[in-house]
């Protein structure tokens, strides 16, 4: 097996918000620099910033304060987020919106007055999120791919996979990262004096999941191979609203609007009953993973619609409005036959965010020198839960930090270290795997997979599932290292890569069964029926997996409360935290 | 087609509309009328508009018809750029010797 | 809605041909599902790209009974003609392999033609102010939600008979930034728009509008640029 | 391969028309030139030319002549219209017309001449 070598300043993996911001901030700092993305998809045509539909957070607003924004996202986080990296998002924010709108072009919708506008979103005390329509990802992405596109200095390595971060030879340090080219099937190594890991989490181990299909926890993977500490691993977003269209299509589980809820949605399970005034007084107001609680509990007792799914019913609000009012989800859903204006559409909870990933400072470095990351595979941000509007502010704030921080680590750190030529053969060797497997169904794996994850460490959890969902992880574990894929063409072989994605979910996935059965309270989008209380907030502790000798340990770490503790605020009024 | 061409071809093409739909009134004069060629000729001959009628029309039409050619050509023959400018400027120049000969012709006392 | 359909798939690179397969029939399906379902019971090998699935990264055109979609949001009975689908890449695009184009021209002239911010401002100046009514706001935003999916360079025929034809996307970027009042790279934008294969080239076939699935009208921001240009160029304010 | 769908549509027609019957008038017209210039010969000479083109089938290509240049200049005038007004909807209805239009003055013309 050749390989081609390549040498490079700057190595950034992912091309959403994360790795597209740190490719410009990286250029600005130092223009001579050579910087290569490289991205499983097309440049900023993959990952989930594009897929943004709700907004941005940022508490730019007459009225608003970084105070409140970084109290809202404290306690919707439920006190577990590292509070000086929520802090840096609040702040930042705003930087970020500025320069978007002023540098990067991004054109936000306004205000009469011709100010920003900002809408409302779930969980918050300030109609903070600026928005372009219900499409501001498109508009975010769009214009930071023009940017990049603009300058050639910017190199891309576009449908390039990176399969695994490899040492340097005395193993203090990152070398490089092994990539597959898709397109051709060969591999490429890429050395680099620093690297950022920005490939964005994304929980499609479930059987219903909103993001990207190019995400699956790859980066999070390999980070885990690195040796890596990973952070609140237990900690998977559910979003209520997932259009369910029956398993032979892949538009189920992706996302309907947060808006169909707050306008007024009615949720109805199979016997066509309103079932949300069992569970919470908000009914279908109540936050997002109240919702998808109530909705997986009526689910699991069987009250569904034939599919076995849920109903969402807008007619009462008067199907022209709904029509008007919800466009684009009405002409989504049409797309695949329901009637979202006049009739029933069926929906499922759906996996929607990864809060958990690498530890990381607020200046994106990782425990491993020359190794940043930033967006969703970093971590601590959001603690149990993440406010809609803080993702993809995640991102951006830290790609650029990430950015901005690179070209100084490389200044302090010259020169390229030689990798470990060894791993870099195991590495290879195991990418080809499955070719030299034969047999097995890789189709019915996936879907056991899923529903493993779905039905036994999904939206509800007890010790009694989380064991039965680890030992079916390592059942599939070992029947998916005996399936193979025939080797007939690599060149662009999308089974090949289902293969490899299916390979990170699993790694994954057990990581995400540990930290679940090691949190024995419940917070946020983590919740045990066998432990239903939250737990004293003021000892608060997050969980931290890492792997060591093929074995994951995972233990818990005490929240560090640096910038303010339970029971108090920020905020001098009174009106503050409600 | 670069801006400059375009507006000449756009301009043009402006400009022989009016021009054409006289054209076409006399047409359809001179058939219903069914003028002999001596009846033609003694109404053109010698009058300044009629030749700067059909001088102006020959000129736009000349310009006009060799840019639209230009573009046909881009697109639907294999011609370098260079061959492609020098074929479409000489039935230019064609075009407009024939139509100016025409109109001497006609009016010419 | 049971039963089978017959798919012909486009198998190869620029030289290739169609390969029969015969897929089932279900209820919810759509274009892209149709492909999946091949690659994942007929021909592990089948190349072709997709990302979001729900029509927002417009990375799974592909060509569809002669027309060009994104096969994420559409439904096959929608587009099945007597049982049959016929499914190639884009058109006027190099082929990477089976259904998967090669989007990398389509790019570079979105950058030709100028399609990017040209910034007036830096991250420490306040938000301009813009009325959400004002006339060059309502024209950008008629625009702006271009999902570069590369649907109306592929349906567009003057960017097959000129390969220096910038295409409607690319020219249709260049027409909102034109009407960013924030812009200020407009002199340069128009002065790459008024050169041979520019906006000029078009001739409003319109079939650029007539398949954008996020419904944009490239044709009435072409024709745009060609009163901009034409302005421009009078005033002297740039040279072809 | 299968008929590229867009070719099948009216605007797209309407543009080959426009470019068929542009190029038919650029090959016609160095003859309705040449033929014309016969006059500087002598009145006899546009005379003959006259009475010759009284041919019942020289006529009728006259008329398709006409209607050539007709629905060249109105699908022209539809494109300079669409180019430089306000953006109008329904552009396959206004080409529909030219092409009546067109065609209702080639019919005049037989009209007028039989
Ligand atoms: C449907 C949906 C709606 C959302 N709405 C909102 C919202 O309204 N507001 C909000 O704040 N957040 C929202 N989010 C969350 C937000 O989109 C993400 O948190 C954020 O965009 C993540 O950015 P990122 O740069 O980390 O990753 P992404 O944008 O996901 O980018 C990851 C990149 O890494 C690449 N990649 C993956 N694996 C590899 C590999 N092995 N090798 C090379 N490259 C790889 C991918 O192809 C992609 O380019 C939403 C998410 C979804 C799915
Ligand atoms: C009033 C009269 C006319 C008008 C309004 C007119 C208008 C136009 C316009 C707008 C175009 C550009 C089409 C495009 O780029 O898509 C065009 C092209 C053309 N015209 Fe005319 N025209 C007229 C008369 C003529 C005449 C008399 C001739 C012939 C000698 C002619 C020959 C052509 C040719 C060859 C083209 C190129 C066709 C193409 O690009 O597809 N035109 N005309
Ligand atoms: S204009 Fe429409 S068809 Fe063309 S690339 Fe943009 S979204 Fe696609
Ligand atoms: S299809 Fe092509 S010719 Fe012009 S109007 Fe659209 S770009
Ligand atoms: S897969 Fe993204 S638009 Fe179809």
């Amino acid at each position: 097996m050749t390989i081609e070598r390549i040498k490079t300043d700057i190595l950034i993996l992912g091309s959403g918000g994360a790795g597209l911001f740190a490719a410009l901030h990286a250029h600005v700092a130092d223009a001579a620099l050579d910087i290569i993305v490289a991205t499983k998809g097309l440049l900023g045509k993959c990952g989930c910033t594009r897929m943004v539909q709700g907004g941005y957070n940022v508490a730019l607003h007459p009225g608003d304060s970084v105070e409140r924004h970084f109290m809202d996202t404290i306690e919707g986080g439920k006190w577990l987020p590292h509070q000086e990296l929520a802090w840096t998002l609040v702040t930042k924010a705003i930087e970020r919106v500025t320069e978007l709108e002023n540098e990067i072009g991004c054109f936000f919708d306004r205000n009469p007055d011709g100010t920003l506008h900002g809408k409302a979103f779930a969980g918050q005390t300030f109609d903070r999120t600026v928005h372009k329509g219900d499409l501001t990802g498109i508009e975010i992405i769009n214009r930071l791919m023009e940017q990049v596109w603009a300058r050639p200095g910017l190199r891309r390595l576009e449908e390039h996979r990176a399969v695994a971060l490899i040492p340097s030879r005395d193993g203090a340090s990152i070398a490089g990262v092994l990539l597959i080219d898709i397109r051709t099937g060969d591999f490429r190594f890429v050395e680099a004096k620093a690297v950022l890991l920005a490939t964005g989490g994304g929980p499609t181990m479930y059987r219903y999941h909103t993001p990207s299909g190019d995400k699956s926890m790859d980066g999070l993977a390999m980070a885990l191979r690195a040796g890596l500490p990973l952070r609140d691993m237990e900690m998977v977003q559910f979003h209520p609203t997932g259009l369910y269209a029956g398993p032979d299509t892949r538009m189920t589980g992706t996302v309907l609007e947060e808006g169909l809820r707050g306008a007024g949605g009615h949720l109805l399970n199979g016997a066509m009953q309103r079932f949300m005034g069992n569970y919470d007084p908000h009914l279908e107001r109540a936050t997002r993973d109240v919702v998808s609680r109530a909705m997986y509990a009526e689910m699991r007792a069987g009250r569904t619609t034939p599919h076995g799914g849920l109903y969402i019913k807008m007619a009462h609000l008067g199907p022209d409005n709904v029509r008007r009012q919800f466009k684009g989800m009405v002409e989504r859903c049409a797309d695949c036959g329901f009637d979202l204006a006049g009739g029933l559409v069926e929906v499922v909870p759906t996996a929607h965010y990864f809060m958990g990933g690498v530890v990381c400072g607020v200046d994106t470095s990782t425990e491993i020198p020359g190794l940043f990351v930033a967006g969703e595979d970093a971590s601590g941000m959001h603690g149990a839960n993440r406010l809609g509007g803080n993702g993809v502010a995640n991102s951006t704030v830290f790609g650029g930090i990430a950015g901005d921080t690179m070209p100084r680590w490389i200044a302090a750190n010259p020169g390229h270290r030689a990798p470990d030529d060894a791993a870099l053969g195991a590495e290879v060797a195991r990418a080809l795997h499955p070719f030299n497997a034969r047999g097995g169904d890789l189709n019915r794996l996936r879907e056991r997979l899923l529903d493993t994850m779905w039905n036994d460490v999904g939206v509800i959890r007890d010790r009694a599932g989380l064991e039965r969902g680890l030992s079916a992880l390592d059942e599939i574990e070992a029947e998916h290292n005996a399936t193979g894929v025939a080797d007939g063409n690599r060149a662009f072989n999308l089974t090949w890569h289902d293969w490899l994605n299916m390979r990170s979910l699993v790694e994954t996935s057990r990581v995400i069964a540990l930290a679940a059965l090691g949190r024995e309270n419940s917070r946020g989008a983590h919740f045990r029926e066998d432990f239903p209380d939250a737990g004293d907030l003021a000892s608060s502790t997050f969980t931290v997996a890492r792997q060591k000798d093929e074995r994951i340990a995972v233990t818990d770490e005490p929240v560090q409360f640096t910038i303010v503790r339970p029971g108090h605020s920020l905020l001098s009024d009174k009106t503050a935290a409600e | 087609m670069n801006v400059r061409l375009y507006i000449w071809q756009r301009a043009t093409a402006a400009l022989m509309v009016p021009l054409l739909l006289v054209h076409i009134a006399v047409i359809f004069y001179a058939t219903r009328k069914g003028l002999s060629a001596s009846d033609i000729l003694a109404r053109t001959r010698g009058s300044v508009s009629w030749t700067l009628f059909y001088g102006v029309f020959v000129a736009a039409v000349s310009v006009h018809a060799s840019i639209g050619l230009r573009t046909v050509l881009t697109e639907w023959s294999p011609l370098g750029q260079r061959t492609r400018d020098i074929a479409v400027v000489l039935f230019g120049l064609l075009l407009a010797l024939l139509g100016f000969r025409a109109v001497v012709a006609v009016v010419l006392p | 809605m049971a039963g089978m359909l017959t798919v012909s798939l486009w198998r190869g690179g620029t030289e290739g041909r169609y390969v029969d397969y015969d897929v089932p029939m279900r209820e919810t399906q759509t274009v892209l599902d149709i492909v999946t379902w091949v690659q994942r019971n007929c021909d592990a090998t089948l190349s072709y790209r997709f990302a979001c699935r729900v029509g927002m990264c417009g990375s799974c055109a592909m060509t569809v009974n002669g027309r060009p979609r994104w096969t994420c949001r559409t439904h096959v009975s929608k587009v099945v003609s007597r049982g049959r689908l016929t499914i190639g890449p884009l058109e006027n695009l190099p082929v990477i392999k089976d259904l998967a184009a090669d989007m990398r021209p389509f790019f570079e002239k979105w950058q030709q033609a100028k399609g990017r911010f040209a910034p007036s401002k830096t991250r420490s100046d306040p938000i301009e102010r813009i009325a959400p009514d004002s006339a060059a706001r309502v024209a950008a935003d008629a625009a702006i939600e271009c999902i570069n999916c590369g649907v109306c360079y592929s349906a567009c025929d003057t960017v097959r008979w000129n390969g220096d034809y910038l295409g409607p996307a690319a020219l249709n970027r260049a027409w909102t930034l034109l009407n960013d009042v924030r812009d200020a790279g407009n002199v340069e934008r128009l002065a790459a728009v008024a050169t041979d294969g520019g906006c000029h080239a078009c001739h409003s076939h319109q079939s650029c509008q007539e398949h954008c699935p996020l419904a944009l009208n490239p044709t009435a921001s072409i024709a745009g640029l060609k009163r901009r240009t034409a302005q421009a160029y009078l005033r002297g304010e740039i040279k072809p | 391969m299968t008929l590229l769908a867009h070719r099948t549509r009216p605007l797209w027609i309407a543009a080959l028309v426009h470019r068929l019957s542009g190029l038919a008038l650029a090959v016609f017209l160095p003859f309705h030139f040449l033929a014309l210039g016969l006059a500087i010969s002598g009145e006899a000479q546009l005379e003959s030319f006259l009475r010759w083109s009284e041919q019942p089938l020289v006529k009728m290509s006259e008329a398709v002549l006409l209607g050539v240049l007709a629905i060249h200049m109105l699908g022209g005038l539809r494109l300079l219209a669409l180019e430089n007004l306000a953006w109008r909807e329904g552009q396959a209805r206004l080409a529909l017309l030219a092409v009546v239009a067109a065609m209702a003055v080639a019919f005049a013309f037989l009209a007028s001449v039989f």
